[in-house]
């Protein structure tokens, strides 16, 4: 009887490409146990010790970038994890977020008069959960990647517990949440069907040595897996969570989804469709080119109506959303190298954001209106001039990270000559603009506005303003060490 | 071939200078202290200044005899992607960049922001550094990123420290141009792409590269002007796309209304001719008959809205895009005498606008009001003031002798040669420009002065000092535009025979019907064949 | 008659679109959530035959993760649901609209 | 026999589902949701997924549907829907006919392929017969897919620590449920401007 | 399909052997229902013994029939429905408590010589086992089974429309799923030991006196004890009916022949319950075969015996033990039961592991000690820290907090 337990032979582990998850996971379980049994933790250790696991994946990234770039890309445990450039880069950028979010955590936790110590082993897992998807060799690995981060998301956005505004975002949040999983679940199955695995690597090499007689199972698969994917990005018309949810989450929570849980969602689309689907892409091709069109063009558009500055930056990011789907879709390498760039660019900018909106949102996190920013530039003039940057480059104007970004998807349009949906692309850019003009206007131009009741910025959200302003400026004026490092990240994959 | 930026390239880099220069300024008047709004002043003074010196100094050391690109400088930028900071003028550029160096120092000078001073005299010296980009940029990329970043100063400038109806005004300045460019970024990249296609070389933006190579096929090659047009039409702007000129212009500080006119509205003039023309021989040619008559229809239109307006400050404004219907007529005759006349125009338009917009900013500073209906007998008030709006007045009309008449008069030329009867049209316009700036004259400064009108003082020693410059211009390129013609004369050339080599069955139409004028005071025009 | 893998996706199929249904008519969120399990027992469903069909045991054990989260999935989305009505009893998705949209 | 038992096993499904969408009573609407997972599950056994046929009526008969029960009766949200009145003009049909989009797309794509799933066969893992579905299920899950295992106790975590998070009550004050506007009646005072601060934690 | 182990089935299934596997069902049903009937008679009895008291005497000899007599009087009594009640689901819930006792005793095998054989009975030229079913997820089919008779409970509470029997409900659900995750975990030891989740190969791996209950350490056995008494809510884990707090719990508003459902379904789950015990810790049938010529018999025997002193058991504890705390229950269960079974099956998991891999027990055993002793220390500290917590919350002051901070 036991001898047969004993035959099982385990898959080889490359650990050193497993630390930032380990790290991550490590973290978060070990903060849970200490939290669990030490009374009256200090105040500011949770927070810290996030921070430092953020900065140790961070820190982490860079032998294994030296790795990945010296051998090659590699795939272990049976073939269900591969670690890439991308897998690095996108694992870097979760890393930046996760440690803004903790930043902004702590200033938002203090201020709300909320217990503190969950929402940091949730951001941790989170971020384990955004790793695992950015590494995934496995549709199911993805899939569970996707809901360990989904989840943890959830309770995050819940977690204003005196607000039931935040468990109503959660809410929705969560019901959106899983219907999208159960598409996604369902595409994976019928994938799962038409090439005979889940294995990403394994797919990949059936499409393409494989002439299929029927392949409509295949494309049925393709497009419930995209339906799937784009309500975790948030791409119209999949994207009515999105306003709801940034309005009604608390603040910091709404940083980590709008960098975190994107570039997440973004670094599985690549996976999933440039990648795997590559030699389908003219089958999938047409549906993002729509999706793109849609999602910025939608984001764009109905981002000029809303008064709620959450609410805009949420459709913004829906239209930013759109523009890193026009990178998807030229299904090329220029194209994935710009969507990590956008991605890169966006880290920065949403984090930038939503730390301003955290500090004029005041407490009990209920001043989002544009009412609350009139008059900001002359109250405070480095908060507002801070977040002017930030706008300006999410509307992309030269000389910020976000002109980069969007020069990027565009040029990967250009090469895959999809003009219309560059043009498209930019014209609602340029529609785009008008949403963050009437933030500038009423920061600016306008007078008068709320009294404030804090005196000064806490230092959580100065650090995480300030790096972003002065990153989204320096990438800018100098925007070689993104471009490249986004170049070489473009995923490979290997098989298993 | 034209030579790619061919001789005089020094060993100091002189054009990132003419940029860094105004930035530099910015950085130090941002750290400069809040409440000394006059060191402020003295700063970007200074740095304005300085850029003017570097502009005349290139005027002094350019050869008049090089038709190529001088003073080159090229630093990588992106590598990945073939961007790298690439500049050069030519003859064609030379003079705006010489404009843009002597009207900032001129804006800055002659007005106060009134409050907030730091962020007002830093977002005019980005702004100057952003122009300078783009007169002296070679790079698509390059000119795009510097022809979008001057919105956001100018519309700080219009939003923070305008009159009025600023916010309106501003936020449609902002998405006219941001909209109209859009596509162009599109373009760029596109052409990039299809031209690193079809030379099978690396990927490069370099604008001479691609314009010399010409290896984009026709039709594509209309679809990527198109996209060009809509944002230099935008820019200028061309007839249906204006309607955001006068609200910017109107509701703009003095210098910002300034600068507007005199430099601003050039970058979709200059665009036409350095990305339009140069890089699409065919397309321009193709399209030209269209822009010609929205050239014509911007100066009847233009002419009449600015005589109905009861702003002073309006109808100038209309009275630019009469103006800038002349300087499209000319680019679009596509001959040596209309795009010199273009030019010229160019800069005849900044200088005689500017002052105007000078002008009615010092009658607004004393009346504070821009109603002509309010205004009246200012003559005897102020006599030097109105001596000097009358000689301004009368160059924008185009009066022989002073500026403006040579800069249109050559337009009409070449017009003329190419398309009679647009240029018997555009004439009618030069008539109404007359009536309505007359009109507008009689109105403000004859008449019996009453209330405050009679008190008003005349104009300061300062405010005099810093029309000075100008006047003086206006009378020097009146009588004696030579040498400035002289240095254009050879990128036009060869601009007109870049379209020759490159459009089929093109011919430069130069005096087609034996009328052979030779412009007043122009170099001879013999080149034509 | 033989039950081909045909039957089966055919019923996966029509599981899937009446949970989908559900969750987009139903307005009580318990409800709601009752749809999205329909809907997962339907990929479940379609994991298996597929690999029953293909003869590959990957698809039971995809199935075996669905379950988990499901599981889990479940656990926080009552969570949620508590909180809420703890404060607003009885509240449907219609009654959640403090956020506007 | 193995048609009649899909067909009977495919009936219970259905129904379920039906059940699930029609019922006014959450209650009811649960139990037939444990109907049709019944019938997946029979649906497992006669795919010789035995180990899955018994786990899913663990899971879901055992721990999903009866939290879900808990939570109804604790809460005491039992009360029946009114189906009648369609909360947002339009939503049915439009629900409907995204339904019957999913449907027939999927459908027909599926039965394009009619001849059912066309990847290798048994290319990775082969399927044993139903006595060894356990031990065939167990070896994969600790093998190939280790990693998923592994994953899975992070997931379980999460919804552990959320849980327990969601429902913690707090010391201080709640702040107050937001006014509603009722859209149909901007003039009337709304309903649910309550004032909610006397809800003390705790209590 | 499923195929069974059961050497019946192994050939084409003709007439005699569905007439062999339709015999073997409606023995097992009949067996179950006499046990019933003896069961309730037996308890009533043994209770009464135990408080000196006499006990049903007058149907039968020894009131043996009461039981009968009972049934008679709740099947002619009048069916009430209370207006509040839920009518269809009011009607489906004995059922639903019904059915899976039944189904759950259709995989225990009650026979067979497993010591010698191979667990098969000849019946009428065919071998087969002696159970009604042998899935090869058996042990699952019975946990899986288990927890939807949580439903009957659950359901007939909520349906009662009154007060009462809903806070019973909400007492059972909370209950069995509580104690369901105690009880998967001891079960589990089992899989870890016998390699099986057949209920024969179960058996089996037991036979010749190598029992479960001792090559699992004793500790599964008492927690399956303990939780598989919660599953049942017989005392002292009844809070669900508990007559003093809840006048009889979810079967408040029932009578006549559906309270006479709930009673059977609660009698036949202790029988199964008690049949399943033994199966998985007591090598079920598994004995000593003292007389060769009926040794079909001795199997039976043996596992009657086993079954009765469960039986005997459960009586026991219900007439000595006092019903336990509500607060105590969820205690008991969340922070002893699962961490114990939990700790034991890694425990006992890391053993199996060391004798596979061939290392040295002692200092498994060691190593594995020094951890299950970690664990439980943490969870002892976030324990008592949740508790000051708590406590903290209600009364307003930090001073709980504070006050346990030294130790």
């Amino acid at each position: 009887m036991f001898a047969q337990a004993g035959t099982v032979a385990t898959p080889e582990v490359l650990w050193w490409a497993l630390v930032p998850l380990l790290v991550l996971a490590g973290a978060a379980v070990l903060l849970l146990t200490v939290a669990s049994l030490v009374r009256r933790l200090p105040e500011w250790l949770p927070a810290a010790w996030t921070i430092v696991a953020g900065l140790a994946v961070l820190v982490s990234v860079v032998p294994l970038w030296n790795e990945v770039q010296d051998d090659g890309a590699r795939s272990f445990l049976a073939g269900a994890v591969g670690i890439d450039g991308s897998t690095l880069f996108v694992t870097a950028l979760l890393a930046v977020a996760v440690v803004a979010t903790a930043l902004l955590s702590r200033a938002y936790l203090t201020r709300e008069d909320l217990p503190g110590v969950e929402i940091y082993v949730l951001l941790l897992l989170s971020a384990a959960g955004g790793v695992v998807m950015a590494s995934a060799n496995d549709l199911i690995v993805l899939f569970l990647g996707l809901e360990l981060l989904s989840i943890a998301a959830y309770v995050m956005a819940a977690l204003h517990l005196r607000r039931i505004q935040s468990q109503e975002a959660a809410l929705k949040y969560f019901v959106l949440g899983a219907f999208a999983s159960a598409f996604l679940l369902y595409g994976i199955a019928l994938v799962y069907g038409s090439t005979g695995s889940t294995g990403l690597a394994r797919i990949a090499g059936y499409l393409s040595t494989t002439i299929l007689l029927e392949d409509g199972m295949l494309l049925a698969g393709f497009g419930l897996l995209l339906v799937g994917l784009g309500f975790k990005v948030a791409a119209v018309p999949f994207h009515a969570w999105a306003p709801d949810v940034y309005q009604g989450a608390p603040t910091p929570v709404v940083a980590w989804m709008a960098a975190g849980v994107k570039a997440a969602g973004f670094a599985a689309l690549l996976r999933v469709f440039v990648l795997t689907f590559g030699s389908w892409s003219g089958e999938w091709q047409p549906a993002v080119w729509g999706l793109a069109i849609l999602t910025v063009l939608g984001g764009s558009i109905v981002a000029v109506v809303q008064t709620d500055v959450k609410r805009m930056l949420a459709y913004s990011s829906i239209a930013h959303a759109g523009f890193l789907l026009v990178g998807v879709q030229a299904a090329s390498d220029r194209g994935t190298a710009a969507v990590l760039a956008y991605l890169g660019a966006y880290t920065l900018l949403a984090c930038g954001s939503f730390a301003v909106v955290t500090v004029v949102g005041g407490t009990g996190d209920d001043r989002h209106g544009l009412d609350a920013y009139r008059g900001l530039g002359a109250r405070r003039p480095w908060l507002a001039g801070a977040f002017a940057v930030l706008l300006l480059g999410q509307a992309g104007v030269p000389f910020t990270a976000g002109f980069v970004a969007k020069f990027g998807v565009i040029a990967a349009a250009a090469e895959g000559r999809s003009y219309a949906l560059a043009g498209v692309a930019m014209v609602a850019a340029a529609v785009a603009a008008f949403v963050y003009l009437r933030i500038l206007v009423a920061m600016y131009i306008e007078d008068g506005g709320p009294e404030d009741d804090t005196d000064a910025t806490p230092w959580g959200p100065r650090i995480v303003i300030t790096a972003s302003v002065a990153l989204v400026l320096f990438l800018g004026v100098v925007p070689g060490p993104l471009v490249d490092l986004a170049r070489d990240a473009v995923p490979v994959l290997v098989g298993g | 071939m034209i030579p790619v930026l061919a001789s005089a390239s020094p060993s100091f880099p002189v054009l990132p200078a003419l940029v860094l220069t105004p930035l530099l300024g910015a950085l130090l008047v941002i750290l400069g202290p809040r409440r000394r709004p006059e060191l402020l002043k003295l700063v970007a003074v200074l740095a304005t200044m300085a850029t003017g010196a570097l502009t005349l100094w290139l005027l002094s050391a350019f050869d008049p005899g090089v038709d190529g690109f001088q003073f080159g400088s090229r630093h990588a930028w992106i590598e990945e992607l073939g961007i790298s900071w690439l500049f050069g003028i030519d003859g064609i550029s030379l003079f705006l960049v010489a404009l843009t160096g002597i009207l900032f120092p001129i804006a800055i000078l002659a007005t106060d922001p009134g409050h907030d001073s730091r962020a007002y005299y830093a977002w005019m010296l980005v702004l100057e550094g952003g122009v300078m980009g783009v007169f002296t940029s070679l790079d698509l990329v390059i000119f795009f990123l510097c022809f979008e970043i001057v919105l956001v100063p100018m519309y700080f400038l219009i939003g923070r420290w305008g009159h009025g109806n600023r916010t309106y005004a501003a936020t449609k300045f902002f998405l006219y141009t941001m909209a109209g460019s859009a596509l162009m970024l599109v373009g760029i990249v596109s052409l990039a792409f299809l031209h690193a296609d079809a030379t099978g070389g690396p990927l490069t933006f370099d604008l001479i590269a691609i314009a010399e190579a010409q290896s984009i096929a026709t039709e594509t090659a209309r679809w990527l002007f198109l996209a060009f047009a809509l944002a230099f039409a935008v820019k200028v702007p061309i007839f249906p796309l204006h309607t955001w000129l006068p609200d910017a212009h109107t509701e703009a500080p003095t210098a910002g209304s300034v600068i507007l006119a005199g430099v601003l509205l050039k970058l979709g003039t200059y665009g036409f001719l350095r990305f339009g023309l140069y890089l699409f021989p065919e397309a321009t040619h193709h399209f030209a008959p269209v822009f010609l008559v929205l050239g014509v229809v911007g100066i009847v239109y233009g002419a009449v809205v600015a005589t109905m307006q009861k702003d002073l400050k309006r109808l100038v404004a209309y009275s630019s895009v009469a103006h800038l219907g002349f300087i499209i007529l000319g680019t679009f005759a596509l001959n040596t005498e209309g795009i010199e006349g273009g030019l010229l125009q160019m800069v005849n338009h900044g200088i005689s606008t500017g002052a105007l917009f000078l002008l009615v900013g010092m009658i607004y500073e004393r009346r504070h009001t821009h109603q002509i209906a309010e205004l009246g007998g200012l003559q005897k008030s102020a006599p030097i003031l109105a001596a000097v709006f009358t000689v301004v007045m009368l160059s924008s009309i185009g009066l022989p002798g002073l500026n403006g008449f040579v800069g249109e008069f050559l337009v009409l030329v070449g017009t003329f040669n190419a398309h009679r009867w647009y240029a018997v049209a555009a004439g009618g316009g030069v008539v109404l420009a007359a009536l309505y700036l007359l009109w507008a004259y009689q109105r403000v400064f004859h008449g019996p002065a009453e209330g405050d009108n009679a008190e008003m003082p005349d104009l300061r020693l300062r405010e005099g000092l810093v029309l000075t410059p100008l006047l003086a211009l206006i009378v020097v390129l009146g009588i004696y535009p030579k040498p400035v013609i002289e240095r254009m004369e050879p990128a036009v050339d060869a601009l007109v025979e870049h379209v020759e080599r490159h459009v089929d069955g093109f011919h430069e139409p130069t005096s087609r019907m034996g009328v052979d004028i030779v412009p007043e005071g122009g170099a001879d025009s013999e080149e034509g064949r | 008659m033989e039950v081909t893998v045909a039957w089966y996706l055919t019923l996966g199929a029509v599981l899937f679109t009446l949970g989908a249904v559900g969750l987009l008519v139903r307005r009580n969120p318990l409800v709601m959530f009752m749809c999205v399990e329909l809907m997962l027992n339907a990929v479940n469903l379609t994991f298996v035959s597929l690999g029953d069909d293909l003869g590959d045991l990957g698809g039971q054990v995809s199935v075996f993760f669905v379950l988990v989260v499901a599981a889990a999935e479940v656990v926080v989305g009552l969570g949620i649901i508590v909180a809420i009505m703890r404060r607003r009893a009885g509240a449907t998705a219609d009654d959640l609209s403090v956020l506007r949209g | 026999m193995e048609a009649a038992v899909f067909i009977v096993s495919a009936v219970i499904v259905l129904s379920g589902a039906f059940g699930v969408l029609l019922a006014r009573n959450p209650v009811h609407a649960a139990l037939f949701l444990v109907q049709s997972v019944f019938g997946v599950a029979v649906l497992f056994l006669l795919l010789d997924a035995t180990f899955l046929a018994a786990v899913q009526v663990i899971v879901y008969a055992g721990a999903i549907v009866i939290l879900f029960l808990f939570v109804i009766m604790l809460l005491g949200v039992d009360r029946a829907e009114n189906l009648d009145v369609e909360p947002i003009a339009g939503q049915r049909p439009l629900a409907v006919l995204i339904g019957a989009g999913i449907l027939g797309t999927t459908l027909s794509a599926l039965l394009v392929a009619v001849g059912g799933p066309t990847g290798a066969p048994a290319a990775n893992s082969p399927l044993g017969d139903a006595g060894d579905n356990t031990r065939r299920l167990g070896e994969a899950l600790f093998t190939d897919h280790v990693f998923a295992v592994e994953l899975t106790a992070l997931l379980l975590t999460v919804a552990v620590v959320g849980a327990v998070v969601l429902v913690r009550r707090l010391a201080g004050p709640l702040q107050p449920l937001p006014v509603v506007a009722v859209a149909s009646e901007p003039e009337d005072e709304p309903e649910d401007t309550e004032e909610a601060p006397d809800e003390e934690a705790g209590a | 399909m499923v195929i069974a182990a059961d050497p019946l089935l192994l050939g084409p299934v003709d007439l005699e052997v569905f007439l062999i596997v339709l015999l073997k069902v409606v023995v097992s049903f009949a067996l179950l229902m006499v046990s019933v009937m003896l069961m309730v008679w037996f308890e009533r009895k043994l209770i009464s013994d135990m408080q000196n008291r006499i006990g049903p005497d007058v149907a039968g000899p020894w009131g043996i029939l009461q039981t009968l007599a009972d049934g008679i009087k709740l099947f002619f009594k009048e069916d009430l429905i209370p207006e509040n009640a839920d009518r269809p689901v009011f009607k489906l819930a004995p059922y639903l408590s019904l059915v899976p006792a039944f189904l759950v005793f259709a995989i225990v095998p009650i026979g067979g010589d497993f010591r010698t054989g191979d667990g098969t009975v000849g019946w009428f030229g065919h071998r087969t086992f002696l159970q009604v079913a042998d899935p090869p997820m058996g042990i699952l089919l019975f946990l899986a089974l288990s927890s939807v008779a949580v439903y009957g409970v659950m359901l007939a509470g909520w349906s009662s429309g009154s007060k009462y029997p809903l806070l019973g409900s909400v007492r059972a659900s909370a209950q069995m799923i509580s104690y369901e995750a105690a009880l998967g975990l001891a079960i589990a030891t089992v899989f870890l030991t016998g390699g099986s989740l057949s209920t024969h190969e179960i058996v089996s791996s037991q036979s010749n006196w190598n029992w479960n209950v001792a090559t699992t350490g004793v500790v599964p056995f008492l927690i399956f004890l303990v939780a598989g008494t919660a599953e049942l809510n017989r005392p002292p884990f009844d809070l669900v009916e508990a007559e003093q707090e809840l006048v009889g719990g979810f079967h408040t508003e029932y009578s006549s022949i559906r309270f006479a459902l709930f009673s059977l379904a609660e009698f036949m789950n202790v029988i199964t319950m008690s049949a399943i015990a033994v199966t998985l810790f007591l090598g079920g049938p598994d004995g000593p075969i003292l007389v060769e010529r009926v040794a079909w018999l001795w199997p039976i025997l043996w596992f009657s015996l086993k079954l009765s002193a469960f039986l005997f058991s459960f009586v026991w504890l219900r007439a000595t033990l006092p019903r336990i705390r509500y607060d105590q229950l969820m205690d008991l269960g969340w922070k002893v039961l699962i961490p114990l079974a939990l700790g034991w099956f890694l425990l006992v998991a890391a053993l199996n592991v060391g004798r596979d891999r061939g290392w040295s027990p002692v200092p498994v055993v060691l190593v594995s000690v020094a951890v299950l002793w970690a664990g439980t220390a943490m969870l002892g500290g976030a324990v008592r820290k949740a508790r000051a917590e708590r406590r903290a919350l209600e009364f307003g002051s930090d001073e709980a907090l504070d006050a346990g901070n030294g130790a």
